[in-house]
């Protein structure tokens, strides 16, 4: 059984990597269609099975399993392995993450239609299913480590697919670095792991945790640390960067440069929600640590708020989604602070559903714009395109919460783990999320009224081209639709009582949250009822109602607002400044202190100094020195006489 | 009788008037070369002196060697002195510092 | 009887046999000649370090292949060499980058291209004796031979300094290796005796080691580079053409390093436990403050330079790491991971460097020119380069996955166990390796086509093709699969830290 | 008493010789006061029984080197007024350089380390006594080497006199070059120029 399930996880991870891999070395021969088959295929393999798998252990309750494949290395007893643990979280995971990986290779077909590198982009996309599982199966924290950084690489490779344009090698190489901020700060967690259980095998981890509870260490002298708060915020920014948590969020809007399926799969379904994951899976750890939690959670908090906020004054479509999906990274990241682990990746799930959906439908969009992207250019589209529109209005409800649908149930879940979390910072959360859902609904209905109502504002001949996407690109729309209406119905219950995450996730009694609501909980309908007169919904609604009538009823309004607010405006139109700042201090610091330290350091004192000055003193000493030959017979001679005459009143007065 | 020290004195003068002339003369290489004649014949006379009163004759020898090599040294000294007038119609010391640093 | 073959003396004797042997029969006229016999040689002499491995006792951490004839018996100075896991896996570098090397400067180099192989193959086995020697005199003896032919190939071959760049790389090393000779002449004097293993067990009191263990510095210090006395190599790396840029920073850096395991740690334990301190502090420097440097450098050898610099300072780091580790403990429990990390780090950069000077002497190959901004946009015209140098580029930001990785994780882990900053600087540099080597990255490859002369570049050939793919192997396979090299080192590593943590006192 | 008045009499010019080489303006004046010097040294010599060296010195010296010193100098035309340019600058301090050496060396060597009563005078030869016979009886013996080694430095000393005195003058040489002759290539030589056997009648009207 266990060789069986092994073989079974190996297909799973394998298939999309042998895909990637015949695609990428043997693109040229197989052809695009050959490229685009063996991929589709691959994921297909990997989905099908991942799906048996998630029915396995979570629908009728099979065994975990936690094996190693094989040995990285043995470094003085420590064993680095590289193995899976599949329990309910990382089956969960993978279905998710094939099933999108799979929606939007098929999306790819259409999209990229005309891409000179269309066999490439496959070989990457598939590649980046392959990192992104290697992740998720993991049952250690040096192939978590793994799959991270390769999941980093493919999102910057995808970023930057476009290599010729100025904007998206930027995009990449600021994403990559960014994210680089955050691994380092997980590579010291790790490293901390590492010393104090003498191990990097979640079991044997997470079941030493409670042992080190009360341990502190001092990271700088004389301070006693917590040594689990130590770890956990170490760890935490690590996620912070891949899951783009203030005030390492700044990539994200950028990644947008990448081709939209891009947009999709990874900066909104997948590889963003990677810290998510992990946090997650880190539960047992970031439970000892109230500290730790109330950072997560205010963190989150403050990202949940601020970005929304900045996607009110977005224009560029693929941008609006990005802030939101900010936004909606924030909330999880609150539910992971409230310690509603099963609420967050229930949102994250819910999340990667819709928005993969939004992003396919805004790609939609774009395509039949020509690749145009400015929503102010948009307008009445729904006529034209009926199903992206229907589809995208299924996405935009699910993300603002309405109930019923998938969002509302993940995300009132949060507000209300929010709501009873006693941890510190737990009041502002609340407030955060509360605010949030309103400005999620004006966002995302301004968006959705720009594009879909109103005045067609495109040009003529835009115009006459408009018509609906082909079907490669409208399948994967209605196949995420369907997903992102239902599946909260299908989860919210079992996310509730637990059955959903079994054992895999670890939330202490003085933090159940979620133990709290599912104790008033009576079934997903009533749920759904209750949610209709709780303040979330009014508060949504509000949203969608400011929006439509300041974007449909009197679209003059928003401009004006514009101008009698310039300085809020302003502040938000430059996303508070992290960019300028962050191009400012960070980027120009390093330029700075590197061409200080060159110039100064070796140019200057190193090598002028030091090396080059010793050799100018020699040649100095050596050109004063030099005048003593003089060339003059007469001066040997006299310095030879003299030399004798103290070489004889030596002798004499010896 | 002459005492040993008589000779010797001597042949310090002389070597005296030699080191002198080579001080004193720096300009004219011609001259410079008869100063260290000078040296040598006091040397010479110094190993004279000492073959006579010590009885052995290998001072003398040295002498004799010592006469060979000088008479060479002055006939190469002077085929250069002649090459070297012949390039740079001179003979100038002054003006020699082809050795400077 | 296979056991009878000396080996090593055959891995050291047959390149500089083979290499006189291109100088006699290639002259200008006979290039093809003399390249074929070159790379039979090279290709020989790696097979012929293969048996080190497939033979090699993993258990262990006796010197091995072990072969001792005397030599000067006035001063009871003896040819004697031997490897254990410490050296064995640079051997098997040096013949394998050899290897490379001879391929990669196949067509390249167009004058005296027959001497130009015959230099890299005496200096293949040089450095091979210098790993492989275990008396002192002998190992000092290849140490300063193996600088005439660096020496000639950057000073005949190099770009349009190569004479300021040679005189500095002879005049910074040479410095250093007079002072090691002064402390070898010392320690014989105390000891009488020249044998590595000998000075091991010499006791010595705190401030002869601790000048011992500075004269030693000196020299290692300077091949490493560590700061400040890095400055010749980013000059010697600029000038010096691409086989010897290769050359130099996969193996003769290495030399650095395994100086200071092989003497200083050993010979000298209480004064590096004393000076770790400095040693650890230069490393941070090194790893940082060069980081930085790297960032700006408009020059692409010049970036590359100063990435190993940084990278070699991941290597002294995790030696002396160790130490503190001691300090705060009292045994040497966790140290073999530093340890450990700095030699895979060593062996890991071997690789990559090698690939990421390969990848700029491809484009200098073309283009015939090393700055920056002369490219842009390199993929439009050489996709399949591009994709390789991607690989080299993410391995030297250490991804994980690729060699890069293995070293600098293990010395971070390791470093974590001594003190929280020094990890926190030390891990910096995953920020600062990325951030310089794939701006470079961007700049260079990416972008539009940045000039007509980018437009004209051709793609890679067979040939290039050939020695890119053989870097490639292994800086995957260390990445994905570092047991084998670990289980090497590891009875070595430990005994050398039980050494170590007896004081000679 | 006799022997000390020649002695006295002797190291008197001698000193005079010596002192006018190196102080007259003129240096044909120069080389002959070395002459007289080298004549009066001959006769300090004799004094010392050494006869032989004394009739060389005059032989080799005064007959061969300063003739050709003085043939030397009146062949060049040396400017003598440059050459004496600071003669009086130089001469205090020249004199006193001569007299400090002079007094220490005297310390060194004058009569209480060398006197009589310490190095005793050695008898006189009896007439039978030959002081060649007994120089080449050491010479062709014990300094039979040294001797042949001196022939070998006179030998390079003439060979290199000539060259010295004839370079320069090589490439003037003339007549015929044997080397060239034979490495004649005829492609130097003829130069054979394709012409048109005829040439095109254009300016035929």
């Amino acid at each position: 059984m266990a060789q069986n399930s092994q073989t079974m996880y190996l297909a799973i991870i394998l298939a999309p990597l042998l895909g990637a891999l015949l695609a990428g070395f043997f693109g040229k021969i197989i052809g695009r269609i050959g490229a685009h088959m063996v991929t589709i295929i691959g994921v297909a393999i990997a989905f099908g099975l991942s799906a048996l798998t998630f029915k396995g252990i979570v629908l009728d309750g099979g065994p975990i399993y936690d094996a190693t494949v094989y040995t990285w290395g043995v470094i003085e007893g420590v064993h680095l392995e590289v193995g899976f643990r599949i329990d309910e979280l990382s089956s969960l995971m993978m279905t998710v993450v094939t099933f999108i990986s799979l929606m939007v290779h098929i999306y790819t077909i259409g999209y990229m239609h005309d891409d000179p590198g269309y066999q490439r982009f496959f070989s990457y996309i598939s590649l980046f299913t392959f990192a992104m599982l290697a992740l998720v199966m993991s049952n250690n924290f040096l192939q978590l480590f793994f799959g991270w950084e390769a999941v980093g690489v493919m999102s910057y490779l995808l970023i930057g697919f476009w290599y010729q344009r100025e904007s998206a090698i930027y995009a990449n190489l600021k994403a990559f670095l960014v994210n680089r901020v955050g691994d380092f700060g997980f590579l010291l967690g790790i490293a901390a792991v590492l010393m104090y259980f003498g191990s990097l095998h979640y079991a044997t981890v997470f079941e030493t945790a409670p042992l080190l509870r009360d341990l502190t260490i001092q990271v700088f002298p004389g301070v006693n640390w917590s040594l689990m708060s130590v770890i956990c915020i170490l760890l935490f920014i690590g996620a912070m960067g891949k899951s783009a948590q203030m005030p390492l969020h700044v990539w994200l809007p950028d990644s947008m440069e990448g081709p939209t399926p891009i947009s999709a799969l990874i900066h909104a379904a997948t590889m963003v929600t990677a810290g998510i994951f992990m946090v997650a899976r880190m539960s047992p750890l970031f439970e000892l640590s109230e500290t730790a939690l109330s950072v997560v959670m205010v963190i989150g908090a403050i990202t949940a708020l601020a970005m929304g906020l900045v996607g009110i004054v977005q224009n560029d479509i693929k941008r609006v989604i990005a802030y939101s999906t900010l936004s909606q990274l924030g909330y999880m990241t609150v539910a992971l602070g409230a310690s509603a682990y099963a609420g967050a990746i229930f949102h994250l799930a819910t999340h990667a559903f819709f928005k993969a959906l939004l992003f396919l439908g805004a790609g939609s969009v774009i395509i039949a714009m020509h690749h145009d992207q400015d929503i102010r250019n948009m307008g009445g589209l729904r006529k034209y395109m009926p199903i992206t529109w229907l589809t995208a209005l299924i996405g935009s409800i699910a993300l603002i919460g309405f109930p019923g649908f998938s969002g509302f149930f993940s995300k009132d879940l949060i507000i209300e783990a929010v709501h009873h979390s006693e941890l510190a910072g737990s009041g502002f959360a609340y407030f955060s999320v509360l605010a949030g859902v309103f400005i999620t609904a004006l966002y995302s209905f301004r968006m959705y009224f720009l594009v879909f109502h109103g005045k067609e504002r495109m040009s003529a001949s835009v115009r006459s081209g408009l018509r609906e996407t082909p079907a490669v690109v409208t399948v994967p729309l209605i196949l995420l639709a369907i997903p992102s209406v239902i599946i909260g119905w299908l989860g919210v219950e079992a996310v509730l009582n637990g059955e959903l995450f079994g054992g895999s996730l670890l939330v202490l009694p003085g933090h159940d949250v979620l133990g709290a609501i599912a104790a008033d909980f009576h079934g997903a309908g009533g749920f759904v009822l209750h949610g209709v007169t709780g303040a979330p919904f009014v508060l949504a609604m509000a949203g969608v109602a400011v929006a439509w009538y300041l974007y449909l009823a009197r679209p003059e309004l928003p401009g004006r607002i514009k101008q009698s607010f310039g300085l809020l405006y302003n502040v938000l139109d430059q996303k508070y400044g992290f960019d300028r700042f962050n191009e400012f201090f960070f980027a120009g610091g390093a330029r700075g202190i590197g061409t200080l330290l060159w110039r100064g350091g070796d140019a200057a004192i190193i090598d002028g100094l030091v090396v080059n000055g010793s050799a100018r003193t020699v040649a100095w000493l050596a050109s004063v020195v030099r005048h003593i030959q003089s060339g003059f017979l007469f001066h040997y001679a006299l310095a030879m006489i003299l030399g004798l005459l103290l070489m004889i009143t030596w002798f004499v007065t010896l | 009788m002459i005492a040993l020290s008589d000779f010797l004195i001597l042949g310090a003068i002389m070597f005296c008037l030699g080191v002198a002339g080579i001080y004193i003369n720096r300009k004219n290489l011609i001259i410079l070369m008869m100063s260290l004649e000078l040296i040598l014949l006091a040397v010479n006379i110094n190993f004279v002196a000492f073959s006579h009163f010590l009885g052995d004759v290998a001072g003398q020898i040295f002498v004799f060697f010592i006469l060979t090599v000088a008479a060479a040294e002055a006939a190469i000294g002077l085929a250069i002195l002649v090459v070297l007038f012949r390039n740079r119609q001179t003979i100038n010391v002054a003006e020699l510092d082809s050795l400077k640093g | 009887m296979l056991a009878d073959i000396p080996l090593l003396s055959l891995i050291i004797w047959a390149p500089i046999l083979g290499g006189i042997w291109v100088l006699v029969a290639g002259g200008e006229r006979n290039v093809p000649t003399a390249r074929v016999i070159a790379l039979a040689t090279s290709i020989l002499t790696f097979l012929l370090s293969l048996p080190l491995y497939t033979r090699f006792d993993l258990g262990s951490s006796d010197m091995q292949f072990v072969e001792r004839m005397p030599w000067i018996s006035t001063f009871d100075i003896h040819y004697h060499l031997g490897v254990d896991g410490i050296s064995m896996p640079l051997i098997i570098l040096t013949t394998f980058i050899t290897v490379v090397v001879i391929i990669s400067s196949w067509s390249v180099i167009k004058q005296r291209a027959a001497q130009y192989l015959a230099a890299f193959l005496v200096l293949e086995g040089l450095m091979v004796g210098a790993f492989a020697a275990l008396d002192s005199i002998l190992f000092y003896v290849f140490w300063e031979a193996l600088l005439i032919p660096m020496f000639l190939i950057i000073g005949i071959w190099g770009g349009p300094r190569r004479v300021y760049a040679t005189i500095k790389f002879f005049l910074f090393t040479f410095f250093g290796s007079v002072l090691m000779l002064v402390a070898l002449l010392y320690l014989y004097a105390q000891g009488g005796s020249f044998a590595i293993h000998d000075l091991y067990r010499l006791p010595l009191g705190m401030t002869e080691q601790i000048l011992i263990f500075l004269a030693f510095l000196a020299a290692f210090a300077v091949k490493v580079p560590m700061w400040p006395v890095h400055t010749w190599l980013p000059d010697a790396h600029v000038e010096a053409p691409t086989g010897g840029s290769v050359i130099l920073a996969a193996i003769m850096l290495k030399l650095g390093g395994y100086g200071l395991v092989r003497f200083s740690l050993p010979i000298t334990p209480d004064a590096s436990q004393e000076l770790a301190w400095l040693m650890i502090g230069l490393s941070l420097i090194a790893i940082v403050y060069i980081g930085f440097v790297a960032i700006v450098q408009p020059d692409m050898k010049k970036l590359i330079a100063y990435s190993s610099i940084s990278h070699m300072g991941f290597a002294t780091l995790g030696l002396f790491i160790a130490f503190r580790i001691f300090d705060d403990t009292g045994s040497m429990a966790g140290a073999g991971m530093g340890v450990q990390g700095s030699l895979v780090q060593m062996i890991s950069h071997g690789f990559i460097s090698a690939a990421m000077f390969l990848c700029v002497g491809v484009m200098y190959d073309r283009l015939h020119s090393r700055e920056i901004k002369d490219y842009g946009g390199v993929v439009n015209t050489m996709p399949i380069f591009a994709a390789f140098m991607m690989l080299f580029a993410l391995a030297n930001s250490g991804l994980p996955g690729t060699s890069g990785f293995v070293g600098e994780f293990m010395v971070i882990m390791g470093s974590f166990k001594a003190n929280f900053w020094i990890a926190f600087l030390a891990g910096l540099t995953l920020v600062l390796g990325a951030a310089y080597t794939l701006w470079m990255y961007k700049r260079v490859i990416f972008g539009p086509v940045g000039n007509d002369g980018v437009a004209g570049l051709k793609d890679v050939n067979g040939r290039e093709i050939v020695f890119l793919v053989l870097l490639a192997l292994p800086v995957l396979w260390l990445g994905l699969w570092p047991a084998p090299l670990l289980e090497i080192l590891q009875p070595s590593v430990d005994n050398l830290l039980q050494h170590v943590a007896v004081s000679k006192l | 008493m006799v022997e000390q008045l020649v002695f006295y009499a002797l190291s008197g010019i001698l000193v005079f010789a010596g002192s006018m080489v190196v102080t007259v303006r003129n240096p044909i004046h120069a080389a002959l006061f070395l002459v007289l010097a080298f004549f009066t040294t001959a006769g300090i010599w004799l004094l010392l029984d050494a006869e032989f060296l004394a009739m060389t010195l005059v032989l080799v010296y005064v007959g061969a080197v300063m003739v050709l010193f003085l043939f030397i100098i009146m062949m060049l035309d040396i400017n003598l007024v440059v050459l004496r340019e600071g003669f009086s600058r130089y001469l205090p301090v020249g004199i006193l350089i001569a007299v400090l050496l002079g007094l220490e060396i005297v310390m060194v060597l004058g009569p209480s380390q060398f006197g009589l009563d310490i190095v005793p005078a050695p008898a006189h030869h009896g007439p039978a006594y030959s002081n060649i016979e007994e120089l080449g009886g050491v010479l062709y013996t014990v300094y039979v080497y040294p001797f042949e080694i001196a022939a070998v430095i006179l030998l390079v000393a003439i060979v290199a006199a000539i060259a010295l005195s004839l370079s320069g003058r090589v490439k003037k040489r003339r007549g015929q070059r044997p080397e060239e002759q034979v490495v004649v290539n005829p492609r130097e030589r003829v130069r054979l120029v394709k012409m048109a056997a005829e040439r095109p009648d254009s300016e035929t009207p």
